[in-house]
Formats: structure tokens, sequence, C-alpha cells
């Protein structure tokens, strides 16, 4: 139990860091707090499959003279489309807020349905 | 000028930094720094004459041992200011103008007096002068300024 | 064990009481203007340290090159980064702390 | 092991640093924590290259060196004039 | 060595993003967001990405945190908190909600931890991931791709049509920008 | 029996579907328009007409137009029992198609066009399932009769007329969707075809538990056969114009329904299964109940148009009733009344449309004394009426007559004094209205302005099918021969050559 | 930001190394971290030093955000073509080592080149175009 | 190589080509935009019909990107299943391009039409990507490419409201695609392997793992909340009901259908039937959902008054059906499951074209709108008409054949509880449509006459005639309604590549 736990703190690591990535994601009224936990949540998910390349006694996947031992290089193949993915949804998302702050006048995202509902524009 | 100055600088860039001369980095090298050269020649060396240039760099390197000097010596006395535990500190501002010409010696002062330990400037322009932070009362900055004024050749 | 390696050894402990006592700076300065003197600049002074440890330890190669280039623009950026900072702090009306006011 | 006992000596003043940069109080005392992390950050890498045995991973170092403050700066110009055109 | 920097990153990660996510001030959430980046960045150099290290490098300190603030220099930089009249109206409903979402987030939490139970350890140097696959291109991109660093390798040869799609995506987003804020110059 | 491969039953209701298109196409010009109508019925009429010897020799033609998916197949076949119902239909068209032309006319409706698209499209669609071959090809048409005669039951657009044709649509697909067509796939899965044999397909293939089941469901799926429990969107559908209630009410929809229902129990589940099952018993007594309860509202009714909508409730439980005596002569019974009832019945329709078009009256209350002024419509109207009771010499003894010996022949004699009761409530909700119309005097100074003395007969487009049908009425009890022999085929069929 | 001499001479020396750094990492994905993508972060970052202390109107006239656009495009279409170019010689999309050249080794580093400075292109275009369309207020 | 072997790749270049060109057209000539979308969406609609061709010919195609083999390269496979949503996708692509011209010129700014031509472009490409790769990597990106250019297109809705539509999607979007980028960690985590025919060989020994199983339950979850699938249906009806008309109707015809067609691919290629139904009751859970969901969709749907709001609650309901016949595992349910997705594709394309013609026209979007129109614009309300049969399910339709299918495939699986299910939401369906097609043909229209002139272009407004859309929008909406019959009375055609897919699926065929 305890070797399950310590051998793999990694893994532990990163699913505390997406949860909370998550809860701030789902539970959060700001908007903006929103794309940081799905920065957070997205960034968590990217160290889990960093952690998966990790190669004990293993070097860097570039090619060199000394060792024999190369982490997996895939996982991080995978994760630079990944972080490229996450930029491009984070430029999405800060573009939708600044295109709702306009017609709203509010960022948050109750007080925008309430808005909606009233026709106004806050503040 | 400036143009292929600027390549011949990004050129040497690249070498100290690749240490690798084979045929596609080479000729990359080449394409890479003219590329720099033209999107921003202007703004590495905009306007400045050759001579005019190596006089004011050697000027600055000459000018460097000394600043490290003071860095260095300045350093301790933040050290001990900060471990001291009765916190011996008297902060305040100091508002001078030291009349300096052009922006990079503008830059230089500010930044030095930024490095040197005990000051930092929080407001550097031609107009506005200089105001600056110190730590303990009595900063004295002259020399940094008439050392700055002779980089820029104005004395 | 090289000349190389104890310079090194020396600098990196140099370098690291150097960051360490900055550190501490940031912690117990009053306030905001104070505290940018160690974080801006002994802490510079210790990575210039580090760094030229490691230089000691390489030898003279690309690689300490690279290391000299990094020192060099670490010490010309900085001090702006700090300067930015103060700015910053002073334009948009944070009044520097005098002696006998209240931490912040 | 000279290298890593200079590394932990850094991680533990960028704990430090870190502290005050969540505790604040103001904003800009954050930024100055994450700006003299991100300092920090540098060595750390040259120092982990070192370590791992591998130093030409210095490249990463050197982005930071070189980069790092371009959000610093923006900083500066958002609380100036609040806007960043 | 490495891996207690490695574990104490970990954590200040943790901190990191807690703190990130619970500030009221946005510009402060977004510095800490900084700071979150640059601790990301040296556990992937602990963990060897250099290649991620590298992305995280140029696009944290360069790109994201910048993009915030240029967002919150459009919008507004303090998160909304409202009055205690109001609070008092929505307490029920967000209580609700919110808790609704714990229990979401929690059963999260369980399958995770419940399928980490069976993960090869971490850094085992037998796990099926390390081999199948990866082995070959480790043994053979030099001789196949002529391309010391693997990462490259796979990316640009291997793989490099998810290469494509990558550049697609930013593309995409590009576009996207262009057609939400720019405006029309007539 | 021999099969003949031949696509005129596809041409049968391929000619008014044609019809549709064309009417649509000449929609400025209302005679054009109005020819195409009768012209497609006359054609109709005739390839139903050129089939009969063929079938009456015994056999069968048959026609596969496509195949939807394996096992779902459009296809047609002309037996008897659908002989019997195109005969019936297609006749009625054309005499239909000029009585509409005439209330249309004379009402002044709007969109005519549409009425007579839906018109066409609905005999289309009835065609279809008397020929239909399979029971996936019977649901759809039956579904497309539901939807052509929509527009027809809605054709007012007032508040009234769309609300009625709501509940008229949401009962008949309702049902259809939820229940026929769960039966359906019950049926497919469990036979593996959907084919009508005479004998039944389902036979051996389920447990009784889901046989049972899968009888209920069609039951309760085929609501155009109005039996009780779904009955009430056919007074619903009383909103529409005379002729579509005349069409709909004796023709096209319910004995659609009705034709469904005895195609279900003949031809999905067989005679022999059904008795074993004993489910025709259970469908007998159903049919009974609704039998007697449709009367006795029926005489309630005050509305000439929802008395004769009740009085089809009863008569087309009548056709239930008797195929589900599972006998030889029930069966024989059954069919003759789809033909039988569909005269008379639709004569009662015209004249309670020739009465409203000329006086209009609607109200049975009204009536009086009106045999003098409409003498032509209400004699037809009173043949029409004691043919319904099963008065001789009219043709609904003749089905009667052979219910009664159906009845006897499986043994159920208490059926046999529902039958009597049933024929005396026919009688008491239809003799008054013609005692009132030749008997009673009418009543001058009516708010409505009274009956004005002298004959005032509706226009000659109206009484003349109105005639027609009342006297075929009357010729069907003299020479029903070719019925009769229909029938006597279907019989021979599904109890096994017997 | 007329005032902020510092920052404006400081960022004047930086961007043309930030950006010959950018060009290096480019060049250098071969042999060591980085490649097309972070080139181009980092391109882009020097670009939006540029903003940062000279102001969008300065930045808008010294880089048209016409040019980004078209370059948006040119960079996957450089990537694409690369991947067609190896079809019409005979291979695979993408199959490097059918490209005509002399040697495979050869074949292999031009392509991955080639396609290393679409995503560079794209990337820096678009980082660009996103930080001028965020950043941008309208003055209405 | 020859062309017919690049085909696999050069649908998913082709558009991509087109998308990135675009913005370049839109500097030359603006109105050059249009045709290129729809010469381009020809063109590829062409290649997979010849894809169809060559895959019922014969059998599975592999084209292997970069000339890699399978496991170390990425891998395209045009199966029975890839290449019919390959062709629904695209001539749903091809005839929405068509009728996008005078839509996307009316609500959309004059600036932004290249650029939107692009995303559309490029939405379809990732739709197409997702279908024909063999990479579960891959098939993540291509994901990511579809859902930006989703949130983008969806923005671009004309009202307000749209924007958070849009931004509510790309949170839940975003959680979706990190939870099957999750699932794919997992899966490559225990197997070392991205590609799904070897994880279909490598799996089977592993189905205990703990790993294994979490990784399927993320990727399940993951693509239930992208193709809506009922408690995680909650974007959709915004989306759908904000979006620009182009949009809404090419979303509701392909997106949930692509994510559909992947869930598919992991339940049955990736994992077994034998992994589905026995190792993880997982199939009895997707049944009991999209029960509900048919249902509840409809229910919903019933309770609206804008259209495009009910429009898409219907298709949550549908999007039960679809799910519904993948989770019952046998043959003739996926049959009518897979064949669901084309004929959803058709009537549900076909419909919210209407809505669109209609918002062009009157610019209305409510119910109410449509009192009075069978006589304004006959053709496209008999378009509708015939859409909302075949939603009904009226036989003849192509509505009635996956019903059909469904409907055998449960009482087949001895779940045929499952068919009142199916009929009472056929019969809810009746009554909202049916709402409709009453206002359209038996009410008369009020008041809609001032905005009638007011949104008449061609100045011949007078109200009570007829004004029927411009023909570049009446002809695919038409052409995809009389599809929806002509594919209900000709079903063998769908049907027969369905069912030989759906056993290909069943039977492990990857």
């Amino acid at each position: 139990m305890i070797e399950t736990i310590l051998g793999k703190y990694n893994y532990w690591i990163y699913i505390a860091l997406m949860m909370i990535g998550f809860y701030a994601m789902v539970a959060k009224e700001n908007l903006i707090k929103k794309v940081i936990g799905m920065s957070i949540f997205q960034t968590a998910v990217f160290l889990f499959y960093v952690s998966i390349a990790k190669v004990k006694g293993g070097t860097a996947p570039i090619e060199w003279h000394h060792s024999h031992l190369y982490d997996n290089p895939l996982p991080h193949t995978l994760m630079l489309t990944g972080i490229v993915v996450s930029v491009s949804t984070t430029a999405v998302a800060l573009a939708l807020i600044i295109r709702i702050y306009k017609a709203y006048g509010s960022i948050e995202e109750d007080r925008v349905l309430v808005l909606e509902k009233e026709g106004g524009k806050g503040e | 000028m400036s143009f292929i100055l600027t390549f011949i600088l990004m050129l040497i860039f690249w070498v100290l930094l690749s240490g690798h001369f084979g045929l596609i980095l080479v000729v990359s090298a080449v394409i890479f720094s003219l590329l720099v050269a033209y999107l921003s020649h202007d703004l590495l060396l905009g306007g400045v004459g050759l001579s005019s240039l190596i006089i004011k760099s050697v000027r600055f390197i000459a000018y460097l041992p000394w600043l490290f000097w003071e860095i260095l010596l300045a350093n301790f006395e933040v050290i001990y200011i900060t471990l001291h535990p009765g916190m011996k500190i008297d902060p305040e501002v100091i508002e001078f103008d030291p009349a300096l010409k052009t922006d990079v010696g503008i830059t230089i002062l500010a930044n030095s007096i930024t490095l040197t330990p005990g000051t930092v400037t929080i407001e550097a322009g031609k107009k506005s002068g200089f105001k600056v932070h110190s730590l303990t009362k009595g900063a004295d900055l002259t020399e940094m300024v008439t050392k700055v004024k002779w980089i820029e050749g104005e004395e | 064990m090289d000349i190389g390696t104890i310079i090194c050894g020396v600098l990196l402990f140099i370098g690291c009481f150097f960051i360490l006592v900055a550190s501490v700076g940031v912690l117990r300065f009053p306030d905001f203007f104070t505290r940018i003197h160690p974080a801006g600049k002994t802490d510079t002074l210790g990575q210039a340290c580090v760094l030229i440890g490691l230089i000691f330890y390489e030898g003279f190669d690309f690689i300490s090159l690279k290391l000299l280039i990094i020192v060099v623009f670490l010490l010309v950026v900085n001090p702006t980064a700090t300067y930015a900072l103060a700015n910053a702090a002073f334009i948009s009306g944070v009044k520097p702390w005098k002696k006998g006011d209240k931490r912040q | 092991m000279m290298f890593g006992l200079a590394a932990l000596a850094i991680v533990v003043a960028a704990i430090m640093v870190l502290y005050r940069g969540i505790k604040g109080p103001r904003v800009y005392d954050r930024l100055l924590a994450i700006n003299s992390m991100g300092t920090k950050t540098v060595i750390l890498i040259a120092l982990i290259g070192y370590m791992y045995e591998r130093p030409h991973f210095l490249d990463i170092a050197l982005v930071y060196a070189l980069i790092n403050f371009i959000g610093t700066i923006a900083f500066l110009k958002y609380r100036e004039t609040g806007r960043l055109d | 060595m490495v891996d207690i920097i490695e574990i104490i990153y970990l954590f200040i990660l943790i901190v990191c993003s807690v703190a990130a996510v619970r500030m009221k001030d946005l510009l402060s959430s977004t510095v800490v967001l900084g700071a979150y980046s640059l601790v990301m960045a040296i556990i992937w150099m602990d963990l060897n990405a250099v290649d991620v290290a590298f992305t995280e490098a140029s696009v944290g300190a360069g790109i994201t945190t910048v993009l915030i603030i240029a967002a919150l220099s459009r919008t507004t930089r303090g998160e909304y908190v409202p009055g205690i009249e109001e609070r008092y109206k929505t307490r029920k409903a967000r209580r609700l909600k919110n808790g609704a979402l714990f229990i979401v987030t929690l059963c999260t939490f369980g399958v995770l931890v419940y399928g980490t139970m069976d993960m090869p350890n971490f850094g085992d140097p037998d796990a099926p991931a390390r081999h199948h696959v990866a082995d070959r291109y480790i043994e053979k991109s030099h001789e196949e791709v002529y391309v010391e660093n693997f990462v490259t390798a796979i990316l640009a040869s291997y793989r490099g049509y998810d290469t494509l799609g990558e550049t697609s995506v930013i593309f995409t987003a590009g576009v996207a920008l262009m057609m939400l804020l720019r405006r029309s110059k007539s | 029996m021999n099969i003949i491969y031949s696509p005129l039953p596809f041409m049968a209701i391929l000619s008014s579907a044609v019809a549709v298109v064309l009417i649509a196409l000449s929609y400025k010009r209302p005679n054009l328009r109005e020819f195409w109508t009768i012209a497609a019925g006359v054609a109709k009429f005739c390839i139903v007409l050129s089939m009969l010897p063929e079938v009456l020799a015994g056999h069968v033609i048959e026609f596969s137009l496509l195949e939807v998916a394996p096992g779902l197949e459009i296809a047609f076949r002309a037996d008897a029992m659908g002989m019997l119902f195109a005969l019936t239909a297609s006749f009625l068209w054309i005499v239909t198609s000029f009585y509409s032309i005439g209330y249309v006319r004379s009402t002044h409706e709007k969109k005519q066009t549409r009425y007579f698209m839906a018109f066409a499209g609905a005999l289309s669609a009835a065609i279809g399932v008397a020929f239909a071959a399979n029971m996936f090809t019977l649901f759809i048409f039956y579904e497309v009769i539901t939807f052509c005669t929509f527009p027809l039951v809605a054709h007012k657009e007032t508040k009234e007329a769309i609300s009625g044709a709501r509940r008229y649509i949401i009962y008949l697909l309702g049902t259809s969707l939820a229940f026929q067509l769960f039966a359906i796939f019950l049926t497919y899965s469990l036979a593996g075809t959907l084919d009508f044999v005479p004998g039944g397909i389902l036979a051996g293939t389920g447990s009784k538990a889901m046989l049972t089941i899968i009888f209920i469901l069609f039951m309760a799926g085929i609501t155009k056969a109005a039996m009780m429990p779904f009955h009430s969107w056919l007074p619903a559908a009383m909103v529409a114009p005379t002729p579509a209630s005349a069409l709909l009410h004796a023709v096209a929809v319910v004995k659609a329904g009705v034709f469904t229902v005895v195609k279900v129990v003949l031809f999905i589940f067989g005679v022999d299964l059904l008795k074993e099952l004993g489910l025709g018993t259970v469908l007998m007594y159903f049919a009974s109940f609704t039998i007697i309860t449709a009367s006795i509202v029926a005489v309630k009714q005050d509305n000439l148009k929802r008395r004769l909508a009740y009085s089809t409730i009863s008569q087309l439980s009548y056709i239930v009733f008797a195929v589900a005596l599972l006998s030889p002569s029930g069966i024989t019974g059954s069919a003759l009344h789809i033909v039988i009832h569909a005269f008379g019945k639709i004569t009662l329709f015209f004249a309670a449309g020739a009465i409203y078009v000329r006086h209009h009256k609607t109200k049975v209350s009204e009536l009086d004394g009106i045999g003098y002024a409409m003498p032509f419509t209400m004699i037809a109207f009173t043949l029409g009426a004691l043919s319904m009771i099963g008065v001789p010499p009219l043709g609904g003894f003749i089905s009667k007559w052979y219910m009664f010996l159906g009845a006897i022949e499986a043994k159920h004699i208490p059926i046999i004094i529902m039958l009597a009761a049933s024929t005396v409530l026919n009688a008491a909700y239809f003799l008054p209205i013609v005692y009132a119309a030749f008997f009673k005097k009418a009543k001058y100074g009516d708010a409505s302005g009274g009956i004005v003395t002298g004959v005032q007969e509706a226009p000659g487009m109206m009484v003349v099918p109105l005639v027609l049908t009342s006297i075929g009425a009357l010729a069907l009890f003299f020479a029903p021969t070719i019925f009769l022999d229909l029938a006597r085929i279907v019989v021979a069929s599904v109890t096994g050559g017997g | 930001m007329n005032e902020h001499v510092i920052v404006q001479t400081i960022s004047k020396i930086l961007i043309p190394f930030i950006q010959l750094y950018a060009l290096y990492v480019l060049a250098h994905g071969e042999l060591g971290p980085g490649g097309g993508f972070q080139a181009g972060a980092i391109f882009g970052a020097s670009i939006v030093l540029y903003v940062l202390a000279f102001g969008m109107k300065s930045a808008k006239l010294r880089f048209k955000s016409k040019v980004f656009d078209f370059l948006t495009s040119a960079g996957v279409f450089i990537f694409a073509t690369v991947g067609v170019l190896c079809m019409i010689a005979g291979g695979a999309f993408l199959q490097y080592s059918s490209l005509p050249l002399p040697t495979k080794k050869l074949a292999s580093g031009i392509g991955i080149y080639g396609i290393e400075i679409g995503v560079f292109i794209t990337v820096t275009a678009v980082l660009v175009t996103i930080f001028f369309e965020t950043a941008e207020q309208d003055d209405d | 190589m020859t062309l017919t072997e690049h085909l696999p790749i050069l649908i998913i270049i082709l558009p991509l080509f087109a998308a990135v060109i675009m913005p370049l057209t839109g500097v030359v000539n603006r109105s050059l935009c249009w045709y290129f979308t729809v010469v381009v969406t020809f063109l590829v609609f062409l290649i997979a019909l010849s894809l169809v061709c060559n895959v019922m010919e014969a059998g599975r195609i592999s084209y292997w990107l970069g000339g890699w083999k399978p496991p170390w390269g990425i891998e395209y496979v045009v199966d029975k299943v890839s290449a019919l949503v390959l062709l629904v996708v695209s001539f749903i692509a091809f005839a929405v391009a068509i009728y996008a011209r005078r839509s996307v010129e009316k609500e959309i700014a004059k600036s932004k039409v290249p650029l939107f031509y692009s995303v559309y472009l490029l939405f379809i490409t990732g739709s197409m990507g997702v279908t024909i790769t063999g990479d579960i990597f891959n098939l993540y990106v291509f994901l990511e490419i579809t859902s930006l250019s989703l949130y983008t297109l969806i923005a671009m809705g004309p009202k307000r409201r749209a924007l958070i539509a849009s931004f509510n999607y790309l949170i839940l979007g975003t959680i979706a695609g990190t939870f099957v980028l999750i699932g794919v960690g997992y899966l490559y985590m225990v197997t070392g392997t991205l590609n799904m025919a070897d994880l279909r060989v490598l799996l089977p020994e592993l189905y205990g793992s703990s790993a294994v199983l979490t990784a399927f339950a993320f990727f399940t979850v993951g693509l239930s909340l992208k193709l809506a699938l009922f408690p995680l249906h909650i974007w959709l009806p915004n989306a759908y009901s904000y979006a620009p008309s182009v949009v809404s109707a090419v979303v509701a015809a392909t997106a949930t259908k692509v994510s559909a067609y992947v869930l598919f691919r992991i339940l049955f290629t990736v994992f077994t039937v034998e992994f589905d139904t026995s190792v993880v009751p997982v199939t009895y859970l997707l049944i009991f959902f999209s029960s509900v969901a048919i249902i509840m969709g409809s229910v919903i749907a019933l309770s609206q008054t804008n259209i495009k709001r009910m429009l898409a609650y219907s298709s949550i309901g549908q999007i039960g059906y679809i799910v519904l016949g993948a989770a019952l595992t046998n043959e003739l349910a996926l049959t009518g499951s897979i064949i669901h997705i084309f004929n959803h594709a058709l009537m549900k394309g076909s419909l919210f074209l209407v809505v669109g013609i209609v918002v062009y026209k009157t610019g209305i979007d409510d119910i109410s709108g449509f009192k009075g129109l069978g006589r304004k614009m006959p053709i496209s309300m008999a378009a509708f008409t015939l859409g909302a049969l075949s939603m009904i399910g009226a036989p003849l339709t192509v509505g009635f054949v996956s019903k059909w299918y469904l409907a055998i495939g449960a009482i087949n699986a001895g779940m045929w509880f499952l068919v009142p299910v199916i009929l009472v939401s056929s019969i809810l369906t009746a009554v909202y449509f049916w709402r409709v097609v009453e206002k359209i043909y038996f009410h008369k229209a009020d008041e809609v006459e001032e905005i009638v002139t007011e949104y008449e272009v061609d100045g011949a407004g007078c109200a009570c005639k007829r004004f029927e859309a411009p023909l570049t929008m009446l002809i695919p909406t038409f052409v995809l309604s009389v599809l929806c019959i002509l594919f209900g009375i000709a079903a063998n055609i769908p049907a027969g590549i369905a069912s030989s897919a759906a056993k290909m699926l069943l039977g492990g065929g990857g």
C-alpha cells in the first residue's frame, strides 16, 4: 500500500491538480477564472503524460554518446501538440470573454445570465 | 550600414549559440541573420555611426569593471542590512536630473543604479529626471553619473 | 578534483548564499520598495555567481559561451524588469515605506 | 552533488519567495516574487542540466533569460495605461 | 537529488494552483499562474522532458501571461463580489450547485485514483509504454530519420501528420481570433 | 390458386396519385381540376374492374414494387378481400366526386385545390390498403390515409376545425405509432415476415402471452376501426365538409380500419390460432359492447352528422364482430357488410350534406317536414336508413343474415340476442328522422327561415349521386352475387379450403 | 509609453537577439530541444515585446497585420505542400525519403526543416495576430 | 502510388488547403470564396463517394502517413463505417455550402465572410479527420480542430447570447477533449501503442486492469459529452439555437454524428464487444441513458417555442437513438444506429435549412412565425413537412427505416420494453412537429406582412404573394428533404452498407 502510494507520487499530484483545475473550470463564476482553471486542468494532463515517459535512470531523449537508457520520447511529442491545443483554446476562450464583456459589461457567468434575462447591459 | 553591422553581429551570436557547422545550418545561419537584420536593423543600431559606436563600446567595457566592483561592495551592505536583526533601514526617495542626452545613457545609468544595491531607479526619463529609491539615507550617485556621461562622450 | 571544480564550488556557494539572503530579504523587508532591493539585485549577483561558477566547471567551450550569454542577458534584463516593477508601483501610487511606518 | 546542494538551496529560496508571492499583500509584491522566481528558474534549469550531465539544455535557460520579463513589461503597461496597445 | 527537487516542486505546484484559483484579484491570479508555469517548466526539466520544458518556457513566459493581461485590459480586473443581500439570496442555489459539482469532481477523482492503482510505478523501466512503439523510435530514428532529437524525429517524421494537425489547430485559433475580434474597417 | 404477376393493382393506386399531381398543377382552372378528379376515378374503377374476372376465377394478382430494406417490401396483391374493398371504394369515389363538386361549389369553400388533392390522395391510400400484400405496405397506406385526410378535417380552418383535426390526428397517428407499429415490430421479429398469408403467419412462433399481447396491440392500434375506447376521433372529425365525412365514414378511413382488422385477424393470426387462443371471443364481446353502447349514444344525438357518426361506430363494430366469430358465415357477413354499409352510410351522409347545403340544417330536431321539400333526398335517406337497420329488401339484410348464421355456426347464442337488440336500437335512431321528415309538419316561423313549401332540392350534382347510392343499397339485396362470390373466396382461403 | 526610455532601449537591444535566438531554435530542432513551435512562440514574443515597448500604432506600421494574415496561411500551406510534394514524388503523404534528393539523409533533413519552417511561420503569425486582436482596444 | 491510393489523405488535405487559401482568396475577391467552397466541398464529396465504392469492393483501406508502418506511424483507415460517415459529412458539407451563400451574406459581416468559409472548411476537415483516422491521438488532434472551429462558428451567431453559448460549449468541449486525452494516455500507458488496430490486439490481456477500465470510462464520458448524451447535453440547445443558420444546419447534421462515430470506434474497434457487455456493463448504462435521452429530448422539445431550440432538443432525442443502437450490441440495432447517423443528418439538415430560410426571409425563429407560410413558401414548407414526417418516423421516410432496425434490434436483444420508448418518443415527436406543420398550413399569418416587406430585398414584396427563398438556398434544402423520402423508399442501399458495416464492427474487423 505504502509502496503504491510512494511509487506513483507523480500520478497522485497530477490527479490533485486536475481536480483543482476541473473544479475551478466548472464551479467558478468568473469566466477568466474558468480559463485559468482550464489551463491548470490541461497542464495536469500533460504532467500525467510526461510522467509516463519517465524512466528511472533515464536521460533526456536526445541522442547522446554516454547513455543508453533514454526516456520515452513519444509522450513528450504528444504533449507538444497538447500544449499547442491548450494555448489555442485559451486564446479563443479569451477572445470570447472579451466579446462577452463588450456585449454584457460583465464577465461573471451568473451576472451575465441575469443581464440576458433583463435584456440590459451591466455596469 | 547598420544593416551590415547587425548582420555581422547576428552571425556572431549565431555561431556562439550554435557551435555546429553543417551545410544546412550555415546556409540558414546566413539567411536568418539577413532576415533579422532586415527586420530589426534600425532597432539595434538605429542611426549610430560606426566610429562612435566603437568608442562607446570600448568606454562601456572599460566602465564595467568599476561597476562590478561597486556591485560587489554594495551587495555586502545589503546582506548586512538584511540579516541584521534590527532591520536598520531608513528608505528615502532621491530626485535628481543627471542631464543625460541619449537614451542609451539613461538606460545605462538607470540599470547601473538598480544593480548597485541600496538604490533602485523608480523613474527615469529625459524630462522627468531620475527618482531613485534608496535603502539608506545618503546614497551618493555622482561618481556613477560622471562615468556614464563619459561613456556618452559628453565631457 | 581540478581547480575549475573547486572554483566552481566556491562560486556556487557564494551565489547560493546571495540568493538565499535575497529571499530572506524579500520575506523580511517591510514594504514593496524595500523588498525590491534584494529581489532585484542581490539575486542577480547570486545568479551571476552561480552561472560563472558553472563556466569555470565547464572550461572553455561553446557551452560555457552560452552560459556567458545567459549571464549577460540576465544582467541586462533583470534591472530592467526591476525598474519596470518599481515604476509600475510608483506610478499607481504605492507610497514608499518610511521609517516608523507599519509593515505592509 | 555539488550542483544538487546548490539546486536545493535555490529551491529553498524559491519557496521563501513564493510565500511572498502568494501572501502579497499587493499585486506588486506578487509580481516581484514571481519575477524573482523566474530568474531562479534560469539557474535551476542550468543546474539540473548539469546534474543530469547534459548541459546543452541551457537553451531553455536562455529562453527564460530572454523573454521572462515580457510579462513584467506587460504588467507595467497595464498598470500605467490600463491597456496593452 | 533531482527527485527531491521534483517532489518539492510538485507540492509548490499544488500550492500555486490553489492560490491561482482562489485569489479574488484576477491580476494576481494571472501572476500566480505565471509562477505555476515556471514551476511546471522545472518539473519538465526534472522529468527529462526538455522539449516540453522548452515549449512551456516560450509559451508560459512569453504568451499566456501577456494574453490574459491583455484580456483583463479589455474587460475588468476584479472578480465580481456580490453584495451581502444578493449573496444571501443566491446562497442556497449556489451551495447546491457547488455541492453537486463537488460531488462530480469527487467522482472523477475516485475514478482516477482507482485507475492509478494498476498503473506501472512511476519511472518503471519495464513499463509497457516504454517499449513496443517507443523502442523503435529510440533505436531506429537515427538511421531512419537522421535526427538526434528523438522528439523531433517523432514530431516531424513518424508522427509528422499530427504536427500538421497541430499547425491546423493553431491556424484555426488564428482565424478564430480574426473572426471574433477584428473590427471591420468600413 | 394461381398467382398472376401484373402491375394492375399498383396502377389502380397510381391513377389517383397521378391525379393529385395533376390537380395541384391545374389549381388555376377549376374545371380542368375537377375533370382530373373524375377521370382518375373512372380510370381507377376501370382498372379495378378489369382485375375482377381474374379474382373471381380464384386467382391472385401480385405485384412487388420495391424492397425498402431487407424484409420490408412494398408489394401489392389483389385478392378477393381486397377486391371487395377496392371495388366499393373506387366506385363510391366517382360518385363522391360528383357530389363533392356540387357541394364545394354551392358552399363556396376555400382552398378547393387542396381539398381535391387530399381527396385523391386518400383514395389512393385506401386502394393501397385494399391491395397491400403485407402488413408493412398496409401500414404505410394506413398512415397515408391519416395524413391525407387531415387537411379535409381541418378544411374550414376555424378553431373548432383545427382542434377537431388535432384530436383526429393525435388519436389516429398516436395509437397507430404506439400500438400498431409495436405490434408490427413484434410480429416481424417473431415471424420474420409480414406477408399476409391466408391462415396466418404467427402460428407456432411465440408464447401464448406474447401472441395475446400482439393481438391486443393490433386491436388497440387500429383506431380507424373506431372500437369503443378509441372511438372519439370519429365524432370529432365531423367538422369536416360533408363529402369528406361521407368518404371518411363510409369508405376510406373507417373501412380501411376495419379492413385492417379483418386482415390482421384472418391473415396475420389466422382463424385457427385465434380459436386456439380464444381471442376471437374476446374481440367479439368487445365489438358487441361497442355496437350497443354506440347505438345508445347515437339515439341521444341531436346533430345529424354526429348521430350518423355514432351509427358508424356501431356499424363498424358489426364488421369486427362478424369476423371475430371466426366462422365461415360470419366472415362472409363481415366482408359483405363492408360493402353494404358503405353504400348505405354514404347515402345518409350525402343526404345530410344536401340538407345542409340547401337549408343549412344540421340538427335532427329541425328536420320536421323536410321530406316534402327534398323528396328525392329524403327517400334516398330512408332507403339508406332501412338498409342500415337491416330491413329487407335492402342490402343490410343480407349481411345481417350472414351474421346471424355465423353466430349460430359459432354457437354463440347470447350474441344473437345482442344482434336483435342492436337492430332495434338502429331502428330507434333512424326511424324518428324518417318519421319527422315525412310525417311531421314543418314548423313555420322558425328562426332560420323555416321550410318553404314546395320542392327545394339541392343541386343536381348532389342529388344524382345520392340517389345512385341509394339505388345501389337497394340493388345489393337483389344482386349480391359478385360480392358474395368474393366473400366466399375469402372464406375458402382463410379456412383452409373448407 | 513615451517616457519609458529604459524599456524601449532594452527592447531595442533585445529584440534582434530574441528573434535570432528564435531562428536558432528553429534550425537546431533536430539537434537539441526546440523546433518550429517553440521558435514561433519566441519570435512572436519578440514582436509582443515590441508592441509593449513602442505601442500598437508603431508596431502596426512596422509589422503589417495583412502580412501576418498572409503568413498565417502560408505556414500551413508550406507544411502541407511539403507533404504533397512527397506524394507527387511517389511516396506517401509526408514520406520525405521519396523526395528526389541525392541522399535519404538530405531528403529527410530538408523535409523536416521544411515543415518546421511551416510550423514556425504559422505559429509566429498566429500568436502575433492573437496578441494584436486581443490587446487592441476599440476606441469608440 | 496512384491517385486512387492517395484518396484517403486527399479527402483531408483538399479542404485543409482550401481553408488555408480562403483568407487570401478573400483579399482578392470576396465573392470568389463561395464558389471556391462549393467546388472544394463537391470534390470532397466525390472523393468520399469513390472511397465508399472502393471500400465496398475491396474492403478496408489503410493509408500509412509518412510511409511509416502503422504502430510506428499514423494510419488512416477507411472501412465501411468510416466511409459512410465520410460520405454523410461531405454531402452535408456540400449541400450546406451551396446553401450558405445568401444566408452568410446576411448573417455575417462582409469582411468576415472569407474567414467564415475558412473556418467552415476547417470544421469539415476536422470532422473528416476524426472519422478517417486509425490512431487515437490523431483523433484527439482532429477533434480539437473540429471543436475550435465550432466554437468560433457558433459565436458568430447574430444574437449576443451566442457568445455565452459558445463559451459554455468551449468549457465543456475542452473538458470532453481532455477526458479523451486522458483516456488515450491511460491506454498508451498500459499498452505502449496509439494505433487502434494494435490496441485491439494488445488490450484483451489487460481487461482486468483498472487503468484500462478508467481509460474506457474517460473515453465514454468525454465522448458522451461531445455527442450530448442526455445528462451531458446542456451545451447543445443553446449552441444550436444561437448559431448562424448555416452553422446550426451543418453542426446538427454532422458534429454529433461524428462524435457518435468515434464512440462506436472506441466501443467496437478499440475495445471488443465482450468487453463492453461482460467486463464492464457499460452497455446497460448507455441503454439507460439513451432511453432517458430519447424520452427527455422529446418531452423538453415539446415545451419549446423557439423552433431552433425545439430542433435542438429533438436532436438530443435522436442522438439517444444512435447511442441506443450501439449499446444494444446486436447487428440489427447497430445497423439501425449507423443508418440513423446517415438519416438523421439528412432530416435534421433539411429541417435546419428550412428554418434558416425562414429566418432569412422573415427574421423570426419562433414557432409562431411559421403561421401561414405554407402558402407563401410552398416549396420550403413542403421540405419542412417531409423532414418532419421523417423525424416522426412515418413509413417510407428515412426515419422509419432507422426506427425499424432499432426496434427489431431491441426485440432481438430481448429488450422489447425499449420499443415503447422508441414509439412514445415518435408520438411526442409527432406532436411537436405537427404543431408546426399545422401552423404552416392551417393558420393564418398574423402581422408577418410588415416584417416581410422589411426583409423583402427583391422589392417584389407583396406580403400576400409568395416569397420563396433564393434558389441557392432552396435547392439544397429541397434535395435533402427529397432524399429523406428517397432513401426511405430505397433504403436498401444505405441499409446494405450499414448492415455490412455493423457486421464488421461487431465482428471485430478494424
